[in-house]
This record gives C-alpha cells, structure tokens and sequence, in this order.
C-alpha cells in the first residue's frame, strides 16, 4: 500500500518526468553526429517508455480508463509499427509528415476534450485557457498541413504548385477567425461551436498554406509543421501543469526552428519565401527530343555502354555524380558493382554528394550506404568541386538539377545561386538519363550540351550493369 | 514559492535555449534523421492523452481523447521506428578489405 | 502540481544541460575571460543575501548576511569589470592600412 | 498601491528572474566567440542588474532591511571597483580567483545565517536542509581554496608545491568530518557549534587542497573553484526556493566543468592529476653561467643588438615567439615597433602564439591586441608549427618553456608530451632573456645550445628597442 501510493505521488512521477527529459536531450544531442546517432535515437526512446509507464501510475485513473487508454494504444501501435517498418526508404519524408500530422491532431483534439472537460469556461483560468487555444490552432494548422505534404510527397495531390486566388488575404483572414473565436471563449463565451469553428478554421488555414508549395519545398514544410507540433504540445503541456511536454515539446518547437533554418539554407531557398510560396514543382520537361540543339547551341552527342567502358577503363580518377534518377532506378548496387570493377583495375572512384540530390537530404547517402560504398569515398560538394579539373571522367547517373552550369552562370535562372557541383569542369562527362527530360526544377540543363559531354540514355540500372559488363570484357 | 504559471514559463524557457543550443552545425546528411528523431519526440502528446482521460467525462470527450492517444502512439512507435530504419543506413559497417589494392590497369 | 523541490530539481537539470551546452569548443584565447565572466554571473549569490535578510533576526544573523552582501557585491561587479577589461584588449580595432603594402627590401 | 503590490508580486518577481537568467544564458553564449563577447558580458550584467532589482521589491523586506543592504552594497562597491579598475593584465588571474572566493564566502555565510533563522532545525523540511549543508561546505572550501590560488599567483605564498604529509588522507578525513557533521544536524541536531564545524573543517579543506599545487596549474584550480562556486550558489538557490540562483549557479557549475576540462586539456594537463598535485611552481633555475655546456654539449653563442638586426634585415619570414619574459619586460609596443620596421622593409612578420605561453590562456594574445598587433599576424600554435621549416629567422622574445624541444624527444621530461612550438626547425634562431635561467617548469632548454640558435642577453624590451634602432640604421 505504502509502495503503490509512493510510486503514485505527484513527486516521483514528476522525477520520472525529469529523468525522461533529460534522456530526450542527451538523446538528441547524440542525434546530431553520425557515429552516436543511433544510439541517440534509442535513448530517447527509452525516455518515452519511462515517462509514459509514470504517467500511467497516475492515480486519477480509473479501471475504464485503463481499458481506454488499451484500445487508443493498440490502434497506436497496430497502425504505427507496420507503417513503419515497410515504408521504403525513398518514401520516408512523406512518412514523417505523417507522424507529424498525426502528433498535430492529437494535440488539437486533446485541447478540444479539455475544453469540454471544462465546460468550455476557459476564462476562469487564462493560464490555462490560453495554452489551450494556442494548442487547438496550432495543433489543427499541423495536421492539415502535414496531410497536404503527405498528399503531394506520395503524389495523392499534385506535386506542383496550387495557386489560391488572394492566398495570403485568405490565409490571414482564416487566422483572425481562428484568434477571434478563441478570444471570445477566453472572454467568457462557452459556445463549443465557437471552438469548433477554431479548429476548422485552422484546418482550412492548414490546407491552404501548404497547397500553393511545390514538393520540391516539402521537406522543409515539415520540419516547419514540425516544430508547429512541438510548440503545440509544449502549451498543452502548460495546460495540463506536465513537465515532461512542456519541455518535450519546447526543446522539439526550438530544435525544429534551428532546423528547418539549416535545411532551407542547405537548399539555397528561405524559410520566408518556402512559406510564400515558390518554384518547385513537376513543371513540364523543357524538350524531350534528345538530338534539339540547346540553347547553348551545341548539339547532343548520344554515346554507347561500350564506349564509355573504354573511356573509364583508361581513367585514373573517376566521379560518379549521383541524382534522383539513381534512386527512382534502385540502381545503387549495380553502380556499387561498377565501381568495384573499375577499382579492380586500380581507378580511383569516387561520389559527389550533393546536399539536395535526390528528393530529401540525405537520400544519397542513404541509398549508397545501403550499397556498401565505402563512407570514406562519399565526398561532400565542398570536398569534391575542388577535384573535378583533374578528373579524367564524370559519370552523371540520373542527376540533373544538382549540376546544372545555370545556377552559377544565368543570372535570371530560377536556381541561380545554388550553389552546384562543378561537374563542367571535368575532362570528360558522361549523362546516365532516359530522355532530354528537365529535372525537378523544370529547366534546361546546358550541361547536356557541352563538346565534353556524351548522354548515355536508357533507365540507369541497365546502363550501368551494361557498362560493367563491357568493362569485365576489356 | 512562484505560481504554476511563472515556474512553467521558466522551465519553458528553460527547454528552449536547450533546444536552441543542441542543434548547433548538423551535417546536412542527418539533417531528416534528425527531423524525424525529434518528430517522434513530441510524440510525447501521448502523455496529454492519458492525463486527461483521468478527468474526462461523456462519451465525446473520451472519444477523442481515444483517437488522440492513438494519433500519439503512432506519432512515438512510427517515429522512433522510422528513425531508426533511416539511421541504421548509416551504421559504419565492418570496413570490407578495400578493393583498390591491387592495381592492375 | 508538483512540489517545491521537485519544481527545483527540474529547472536545476534543465539548468546543467544548458550550461553543458553553451560551452561547446571555445578558443583557448577566451578561456580566462570566460572564466571571469561565469565567475561574475555566480555573484547572483548576492540575491541569496538580499532574500535572506528579509527573514533574518538578531546581530550574528545580520552581520553575517551584510558581510555576504558585500561579498557578493564585490563579486558582481568586480567581476564584471574585470572581464570587460579583459575583453577590451580583444577588441578588433579599426584595421589600419597595412604597412606590408611596399616591398623594398 | 495596487501598482506598488503588482510589482512586489511573487510572479512578477519571478519573471524577471526569467528575464534575467535568460540574459545570462545568452550573454553567456556571446562570450564563446571573440567578436560576440564584448557585447555578451554586458548582456549578463544588464540581467544581473534585473535580478538585483527585482528582489529588493520583495515585501518581506522592512526599512532597517534596506539600511543594511546598503551598507553591504556600498562596502561591496568600493572594494570591488577600484580592484578591478587598477588591477594589473598581468594579475588578473589572482584577481578572478579573489572574486571567486568571496562568492563561496557569501553563499557560506548565507547558509549559517539560514541555519540561524531556523533555530538550527535543519530536519523538518531535508529539501531545504541538504541543499543548505551541501551550500555551507562547497562555499567555504571555495572561499579558502580561492585565496591560497590568489596568494600564491601573487606572491605572497610560494608558488611552488607545499607538500602537506599524508595530504590525501588529511583531505578525505576532513571532508568527512564536515559531512559528519552536516548529517548530524539533518538528523534533528541544532547544536550551532556543529554548524561552524562544518564550515572550519571545509575551510582547512580549501587551504591544505590548493597549498600543494604549483603555481601553473592555479588557472586550471581556479577554474574548478569557480564550477564549485555556481554549484554552491545553486545549492542555496534550492533552499531558498530562488530560480535565478539555481539557475545562474547551476549553468555556471556545468559550463564551469566543461571550461575546466578544456583549459586543462590546452595545458596538457587532465584535472585529476592538477587537483593530486603536479609539478609546476618556480624551481630553482638549472643553471646561470651564459657560457656553461649545456647537456647536449653544444656551447651557447652569445651575440649583439646590430648583428641581430643585419641577420632580420635579410629574412623573408620573420617569425616572432613571445613568452612570459615579453609580459614581465613590458615590451609589446616596442616589438610591435620593430615589426613595423621590418614591415617597411618588406619582411614579413608572424607571431606564434603557444596557448599556455605566459601565466595564463590568452596572455600573448591581450598583450600583442594592446600594441595594436593586427590579428592575422596572430598564427595559434597548430597554424604556425608548419610554417618554422620555411622561417628564415625565429625570434624568441622571453619564452622558454613552450619552445622546449625537450617535450617532443624527452621521454623523462617533466613536460615531456606538452605540444610545443617547433622553433628548432627554423633556419635560425634567436632567443632575446636576460641570463640562462629556466622558465616556469624549472628545466634546462636544449634550444639555447643549438647551433642554429644566438642568445642575446638582457632584458627584452630593452634588447628589442635595440634591435629596431640598428634597423634604422640600415
Ligand atoms: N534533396 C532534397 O532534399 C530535395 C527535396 C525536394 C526537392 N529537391 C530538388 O530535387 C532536385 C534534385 O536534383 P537531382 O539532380 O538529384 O535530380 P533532378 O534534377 O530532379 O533530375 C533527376 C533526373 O533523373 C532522371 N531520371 C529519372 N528516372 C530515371 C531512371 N530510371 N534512370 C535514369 N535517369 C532517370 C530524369 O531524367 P529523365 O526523365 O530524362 O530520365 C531527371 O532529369 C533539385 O532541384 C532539388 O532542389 C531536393
Ligand atoms: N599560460 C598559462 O595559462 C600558464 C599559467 C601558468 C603557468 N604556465 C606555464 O608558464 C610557462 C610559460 O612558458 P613561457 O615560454 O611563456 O615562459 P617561461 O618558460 O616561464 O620562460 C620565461 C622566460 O622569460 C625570461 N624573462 C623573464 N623576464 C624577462 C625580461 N624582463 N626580459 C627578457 N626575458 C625575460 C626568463 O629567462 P631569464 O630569467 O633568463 O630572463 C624565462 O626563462 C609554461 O611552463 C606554462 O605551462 C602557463
């Protein structure tokens, strides 16, 4: 008896709450270098489990509650672990807007229970109240939002820019709405309707402030909503008078902050103009005729796997640049393959990591690593541009944007000033793609039509596993 | 002693210089590991679930509460899980004796 | 709500992460001023005397806490100045042209 | 009135507490870096000055309160400002290692008139009892630890280690003893002289710990005492239910142990083996004859102001090393002069800055920021040790120890392992001091006899105005 009532004491769920936070942080700052990552990731779960068993010995809780509490947890895990574990790794960005989503409605919907449970009379207590409100606009712009991201990342909506007529006007007015309405329940109004119309109105204002960005935006729209959940949880947390969210959701709402600062930054984009609005999307290919003249002038020399076979052969350093197209391919172990062989014959090879190669940062490493590459021959864009004047040849596999000569060169270019690999500078280029198609960013590549460059065309996976067949018969 | 309030905005503030400060230069390749680590971190709306179920009352309010405990298990388990699966890319392996060895061209 | 000390416990750790923290790698130049300048923010001390008074009685009492008032005085200010006048020598003055500029040797 | 008890409200004291540590929490940060840091202390006394105010508005305080608060204010105010105003650069490690102590000495005090007021029942209520002890003993063994590092920097007490027989055991029978007696009080003893025993048995504590250490590990001790301090300030924080000391105190405690790690590490030394004594202190100096043998056999070459000059004239790269007879001389405008000579003359001009050159971190660099030295001509000891091999002469200018060959190829050196300047590789070498005296750690230098190496004898600023004249005169 004397046991049970001590470990239900306000007092040691509360030191449970502390020793979780701080396995939170010293998780996440575990997280933030790659050798001490994974371990990090295990820390703060661990943390979890422990502030949630404190939570459950909470005396207020009843028998049915309990049996609640079961059927919310397995429908939880029932969902979340299969999920989970069979998204393939290049659909993981939209796996987490949906976690993320999911985190926003929760919120959203506690605020909205809490609100009942109080019998809408929010006034009594403003240091209650106001946490509640914020959490309830907060929590339902996050679900919507991260819905929409989802939506145009697994190509349920279009990736492309949706343009609402007078957006910013609507969006603003939707916010007043949702800020009005919670005055008024602050000021003494218990009107559910009144709160539910916050809710729909930040769900509206969700919707429609991530519609209008083009996927190539995304992973920055979710580290936004993101950090939206944390802050959203935090005031929950105020409301409830729980350490643990406070300083969960905290730590998640600034972290997230920095974060999405450092992500857009790497993307050349601002937080201000991602959320604006901007260019991304599928814009329609620019030419699909491989053999049109670019604009540059030059023509397209269109090359054969044999040939480029004896090009590398006779290399000493060799660059594989690799882009989105390698990914869409799953051509990562044939071009691990590849280099083996090449490496047999004493060339050097080594890979260009572009920080937004492919659709998430990261992906590149990932579908590498995946292959076995070698961590030491992953060379960062600052690391490599210096190299590629004494490399004998660069091989491009389905990478477009990335190294596109504009973005340093074309002052009117819609990525001038992305910073790009210096592919053009090598001796030789060899482009691994299947037509004259643009990139993500829906523009011409002059690249294509440089004197050294050759196109190889065809699915990537093929061309490279038939380069290493002609390779093995020199 | 200072009010719930005041001794909530203090560890508020707190928790943010915290976060603030731990994220300081992230290589760009953890940058989504690192998004989704602390994605499943405020999973901890979970714990706002079962606290308020203990002073909920009508069939409403215990309804949604019930879907926010679910939205919050899957915002923990799917988070902690899927960041993991991404880490575990980047596990250093075993270094494979390297192939370059023997220069043949 | 949780009690008096375990409210204190919380914002201490919260505390100790941040100071871990915000001492990442700092050059070996500022190592004394940084030294100086925490040892100047511990002179909060001095609040320990102002709270203390207030509840204080009799001389011994008193005199004891006038006499850490006046520590924690010299340690506030003093230690602030000091640091300011450490750091002053830092201080990137306005570039002059650079004398290197004629080779004439 | 309703103003006057709005201001004097727990919760609008307690926000400007949070107003004020998060002042200290982002001065702090802006001390890291050399550009932010001006502006970061000022940020942390503008918050000090917040958290002062804030808690003279607390009611509990009467008139005769304020009285003699004042009197502690102005006492305060008039010691510590003219000190810190005319101390020394030179001097102001003993000078932080002085206000360090008085900070321990206050949070001790604090802790015995708390113990007073509560009639000395420490038993009632142990979240505030073991938060008061913990303050009382840490508060005076820094109080006392402080004051032998400042008397021995100052000269007053020998640097050199004191060894006290038995030390360790004396130590850990005193520290028990004051923990004895800590525990007996919490137990329900109110006996006041227990009290005081704690705090003379942590006070003999404080001296008989430091009187060992040398005098060059007393930066590293202060700044260990200076972590205790913030832990001490914390403790009483707790007790007194005061957020702004347990934060203040409690980030000064962390980021105090992290800097003493680091200042340690720039030393080569680790805290263990400075806090259990370590070799360091002013040995008597190996030998005085100018023209002895030294032990590698070599003899020492002695040689004048104007060939000096001639041998500098001809140099491409001239490389200055600064040591801690450059501070005792004065002679950093008069080097900055000399420079500026050869400048003229198109020579360049570099200064090695050894980080533990002088008698405390930064030293060189203070003193070379003072004579205007422009700071890229500041190389840090790792940027400039690649560089002596292409020195054509090398100006050692009152430094020794950091120059020391001897901790590269010493085995049984006691600076053996230290990472040093590599002076020895520059085509020649010139060591301006006054006589063949060793430098801090007592120990010959081997670069005095080598052959590349010209001592010239007498006091550096003197030698170096010298130099610049004979330049002239070119
Ligand atoms: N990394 C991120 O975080 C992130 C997130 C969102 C958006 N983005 C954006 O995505 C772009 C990434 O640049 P990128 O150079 O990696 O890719 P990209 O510019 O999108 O170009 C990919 C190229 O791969 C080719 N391709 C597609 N499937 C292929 C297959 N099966 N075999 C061979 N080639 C194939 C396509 O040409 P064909 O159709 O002719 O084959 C396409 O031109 C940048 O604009 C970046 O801003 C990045
Ligand atoms: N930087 C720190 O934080 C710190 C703190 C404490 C201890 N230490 C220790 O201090 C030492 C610093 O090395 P260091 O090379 O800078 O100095 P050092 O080894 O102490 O040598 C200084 C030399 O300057 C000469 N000197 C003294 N007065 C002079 C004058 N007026 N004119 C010309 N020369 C004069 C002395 O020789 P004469 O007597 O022959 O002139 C002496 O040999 C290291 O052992 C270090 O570990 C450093």
């Amino acid at each position: 008896m004397i046991a049970t009532a001590f470990f239900q004491d306000v007092d040691f769920i509360t030191a449970a709450y502390i020793v979780a936070f701080g396995m939170f942080i010293s998780g996440l700052a575990k997280l933030t270098s790659p050798t001490t990552a994974v371990q990090g990731n295990k820390i703060a779960a661990v943390g979890m489990g422990i502030a949630v068993v404190a939570t459950l010995l909470n005396p207020d809780l009843g028998g049915s509650d309990f049996a609640l509490i079961a059927v919310g947890l397995i429908i939880g895990t029932v969902i979340g672990v299969p999920s989970a574990r069979n998204v393939k790794m290049t659909a993981m960005p939209q796996m987490v807007a949906l976690f993320n989503g999911v985190g926003g409605g929760a919120v959203a919907l506690i605020a909205w229970a809490e609100f009942r449970t109080a019998h809408g009379d929010l006034s009594a207590d403003l240091s209650v109240g106001i946490p509640l409100v914020f959490a309830a606009i907060v929590g339902s712009i996050s679900f919507w939002g991260s819905n929409v991201a989802f939506g145009k990342l697994q190509g349920l909506i279009s990736g492309s820019p949706i343009k609402i007529p007078a957006g910013l006007f609507v969006n603003i007015a939707l916010l007043a709405i949702a800020i009005a309405s919670g005055v008024a329940i602050l000021l003494g109004s218990t009107s559910e309707g009144l709160f539910v119309l916050i809710l729909v109105s930040a769900a509206v204002l969700g919707n429609l402030a991530v519609l209008p960005i083009g996927g190539a935006d995304m992973p920055v729209v979710i580290s936004t909503l993101n950090a939206f959940t944390g802050l959203s949880a935090a005031a929950a947390g105020i409301a409830l008078d729980n350490y643990a969210l406070i300083v969960a959701g905290m730590i998640v709402g600034a972290s997230g902050t920095i974060l999405t600062d450092q992500m857009a930054k790497a993307m050349n984009r601002s937080i201000g103009s991602v959320l604006l609005g901007g260019f991304g999307g599928e814009a329609p290919a620019a030419g699909n005729d491989p053999t049109r003249p670019g604009e540059t002038g030059g023509a397209v020399r269109s090359t054969s796997a044999a040939d480029v076979a004896i090009l590398l052969a006779y290399a000493r350093l060799v660059v594989v640049v690799p882009g989105y197209g390698l990914a869409v391919a799953q051509a990562q172990h044939t071009v691990r393959e590849m280099a083996k062989a090449l490496e047999k014959k004493g060339i050097e090879v080594k890979y260009a990591i572009h920080p937004v190669a492919g659709r998430m940062p990261g992906h590149m490493n990932v579908l590498l690593a995946e292959a076995d590459v070698p961590y030491d021959q992953l060379k960062e864009m600052d690391d490599i541009n210096g190299e590629f004047s004494r490399t004998d040849v660069s091989l491009v596999i389905g990478a477009n944007d990335v190294t596109n000569p504009d973005a340093r060169l074309k002052a009117d270019s819609p990525i001038y000033g992305m910073p790009i690999l210096n592919v053009d500078e090598s001796k030789q280029i060899i482009v691994l793609k299947r037509s004259m198609a643009s990139g993500f960013a829906g523009i011409e590549n002059p690249l294509f039509y440089n004197d050294k460059t050759q196109m190889l065309f065809g699915d990537a996976k093929a061309s490279v596993a038939e380069i290493t067949s002609e390779l093995g018969q020199l | 002693m200072a009010s719930t309030i005041l001794t909530s905005l203090a560890i508020l503030v707190l928790a943010a210089f915290v976060g603030f400060q731990v994220i300081s230069k992230v290589p760009n390749t953890l940058h989504t590991p690192l998004m989704s680590g602390t994605n499943a971190i405020h999973g901890i709306v979970l714990l706002g679930g079962l606290v308020a179920i203990g002073h909920a009352d009508g069939f409403l309010s215990r309804f949604l509460i019930v879907i926010a405990i679910a939205f919050g298990t899957i915002n923990v388990v799917g988070g902690f899980l899927v960041t993991d699966r991404m880490l575990s890319m980047f596990k250093k392996k075993p270094e494979p004796p390297k192939d370059s060895g023997d220069p043949a061209a």
